[in-house]
């Protein structure tokens, strides 16, 4: 084949990126799995405690409201979201908060926070987790007198949680 | 540097005249940013070998079926799957390492010793010879990575460690430095900056010493053979007045 | 079928460099800019391509 | 993020070249002459801006609907590559005057890890387009700003008694170690 004809350079060029194409493709298709299953990692021990013994998968969303970090399906039992939300310490909580397939509220767990103990903290306490645990995804969470700003950044974080829900 | 020329030399000084980063200033870049501990050194120096040695072969393999107008799309093609590829097992295996590392990896693509090497070697020799000297500048790199890290992580933290980038375990950590007497700066930019310039003033400073004596040595050989060539048509004109 | 995706946008891409390569090496240079030259005396790299191409 | 913050922070506090050390092999080579600074530093924001956006549009309207996320070096690089020669075709046909000053410099960015470095950045970070578009000035903006400081303490350094081994690089690595302390100052700003 003439080796500066246009034919044997679109050849060449063609066959270049089918052969990069497939191995990449089949690079990821082996490194994919393992890079997922990696970054539940760390959260699977958190995710167990409300969901026990479930499969869990790190799923994509898109967030209006910044306040999600990360959404995970447990299978056949519901949905967890990490939330990220700023209450009286400026560095902000984190907790996770559950709903189950009915739309009921599957469980709330805080992950870190540095609230101030005897206000911020109380919203982290079975009193106020309760009140949290008898809402569903059309319900608003309770603000806590003493805790104001804590029990906001909850509400906050419930609502956008709550969107994601109801919009999956 | 000329084919006779590196070849007469060792391993070490090889690794000295021809090191891509303190003599040839290239792939700065993520020297100074990678080489806060011996752990990232390693790694970045393992991808950027296999990276390499890798291209190095495909390239002078394909060489001769590219025609010259397109080689470097090519070129960049081939070496930038091979970065996703080893970004991507690095990724699977190693995250710890990967997300430190970060960008880093991604940026081997642009990294100029690749890029140069591809083009000034690999296409014009054939596969065993461009495979080792893809191999040779790996390590001469890897060798630089090793030279700054050591100097910035005993120095600014005091401590020598090494673990398995796979799980994280300590393989072993050594206190050199009592806690309280570390120099923190050497951790910072200012301290790669600092220790970067002080390996390339070494390697400058070797090459002018032996520049120096090799110019000595050739001063000194012209020196005898002409005190030769004298003594020679002396003892010829002796001769001939002996005659 | 993703991987098909994948060749086909990689191709362009590629086909899409190739042809500006060739059609910027075409393109002629503009007079007065025919010798210009980078100031490569005071860079330390030694290896960098335009310095080669200067020094030959 | 609010805009002008992340301007700052990419500009100064996070400078390309004195925190990240993006775009070292350019900054060591051009950055012995004020006038060659400047050029080098226009082509960069130049083509970091059209290649950052270039990049921006590709990866989310054709990479993540395909779900060909993995392919974002090779198109990334290709891209970048592609964008350096019609850029250098375009002002080659329509502005002698400008290729005059900028044409040198346009193969070498290719290579320039600060452009491809922009690009990934972007997309990382999870900037919005309005968002890439203010890093993609910002950062080569600070790559020019230390490449113009550098160059003019260059020129004064050419004139110092520097010792053997240290004379060229080393000694312009020294000085970025002072700049690098200088410019740390900033991280207070914001």
């Amino acid at each position: 084949m003439n080796r500066e004809g246009i034919l044997y350079k679109v050849v060449l060029l063609g066959v270049l990126c089918a052969v990069c194409g497939i191995l990449l493709a089949g690079v990821n298709a082996i490194t994919e799995p393992i890079i997922s299953e990696a970054a539940i990692a760390n959260e699977k021990v958190n995710l167990e405690k409300i969901y026990p013994g479930a499969t869990f998968a790190a799923i994509d969303f898109e967030d209006e409201s910044g306040m999600i970090t990360g959404a995970y399906s447990a299978e056949g039992k519901g949905m967890i979201y990490k939330i990220h939300a700023v209450g009286y310490n400026s560095d902000g909580f984190d907790f996770l908060l559950a709903f189950n397939e009915d739309g009921t509220v599957g469980g709330f767990q805080v992950l870190e926070e540095n609230e101030t103990a005897g206000f911020g903290k109380r919203c982290f306490e079975d009193e106020y987790v309760s009140q949290i645990n008898a809402l569903t995804s059309s319900d608003t969470a309770p603000l806590l007198s003493g805790a104001t700003l804590t029990s906001t950044g909850i509400q906050k974080g419930f609502d956008a949680a709550k969107a994601l829900f109801e919009a999956r | 540097m000329s084919e006779s020329n590196t070849k007469k030399r060792g391993f070490w000084s090889e690794m000295i005249y021809n090191n891509p980063v303190f003599g040839l200033y290239l792939g700065i870049c993520s020297t100074l940013a990678i080489t806060t501990t011996l752990n990232n050194a390693i790694g970045m120096g393992v991808a950027v070998i296999v990276v390499l040695t890798i291209s190095n072969i495909v390239i002078s393999l394909i060489a001769p079926l590219t025609p010259d107008e397109i080689h470097i799309p090519v070129y960049i093609v081939v070496i930038a799957t091979l970065v996703t590829v080893v970004g991507m097992i690095m990724h699977a295996f190693t995250p710890e390492l990967y997300s430190t590392l970060g960008t880093f990896i991604d940026l081997i693509v642009v990294n100029c010793i690749i890029l140069g090497r591809a083009e000034a070697y690999a296409c014009s020799h054939n596969v065993g010879e461009s495979a080792r000297d893809g191999l040779m500048m790996g390590l001469s790199y890897t060798f630089s990575l090793l030279a700054m890290s050591l100097i910035r992580q005993i120095l600014g933290s005091g401590v020598l460690e090494l673990s398995n980038p796979m799980t994280n375990q300590v393989l072993f950590s050594l206190r050199l430095i009592p806690a309280g007497f570390e120099i923190p700066v050497f951790t910072t930019q200012t301290g790669a900056f600092l220790t970067f310039a002080m390996l390339a003033a070494g390697v400058a400073a070797i090459k002018n010493s032996d520049e120096k004596k090799a110019a000595a040595a050739a001063k000194a050989k012209a020196d005898a053979a002409k005190a030769a060539a004298k003594a020679a048509t002396a003892s010829a004109a002796k001769a001939k007045e002996a005659a | 079928m993703q991987v098909l995706f994948a060749i086909l946008i990689a191709g362009a891409l590629l086909g899409l460099n190739v042809w500006l390569y060739i059609a910027n090496k075409k393109t002629p240079v503009p007079e007065g800019c025919e010798s210009l030259k980078p100031d490569c005396s005071g860079c330390g790299i030694t290896d960098c391509a335009i310095r080669r191409k200067e020094e030959e | 993020m609010n805009l002008l913050t992340l301007f700052l922070s990419a500009l100064l506090i996070n400078n390309v070249i004195l925190s990240k050390f993006i775009g070292m092999c350019p900054f060591l080579g051009v950055s012995t002459k004020l006038s060659s600074a400047v050029g080098m530093g226009l082509a960069v924001i130049f083509v970091v801006f059209g290649a950052s956006v270039l990049s921006w549009a590709l990866y989310y309207y054709a990479l993540v609907p395909l779900g060909l996320e993995y392919m974002k070096l090779i198109c990334f690089i290709l891209l970048i590559a592609a964008f350096v020669q019609f850029v250098e075709m375009f002002i080659k046909k329509t502005s002698p005057s400008l290729y005059k000053s900028l044409g040198i410099y346009l193969p070498l960015i290719t290579t320039n890890c600060a452009v491809l470095y922009v690009a990934l950045d972007n997309i990382t970070q999870g900037y919005t387009l309005v968002e890439t578009m203010v890093n993609s000035i910002a950062v080569p903006a600070g790559f020019m700003l230390v490449l113009l400081i550098f160059a003019t303490i260059r020129e004064r350094l050419a004139t110092a008694d520097v010792p053997e081994a240290w004379k060229g690089n080393p000694i312009a690595f020294v000085v970025a170690a002072i700049m690098a302390i200088a410019f740390s100052a900033f991280a207070g700003l914001v």
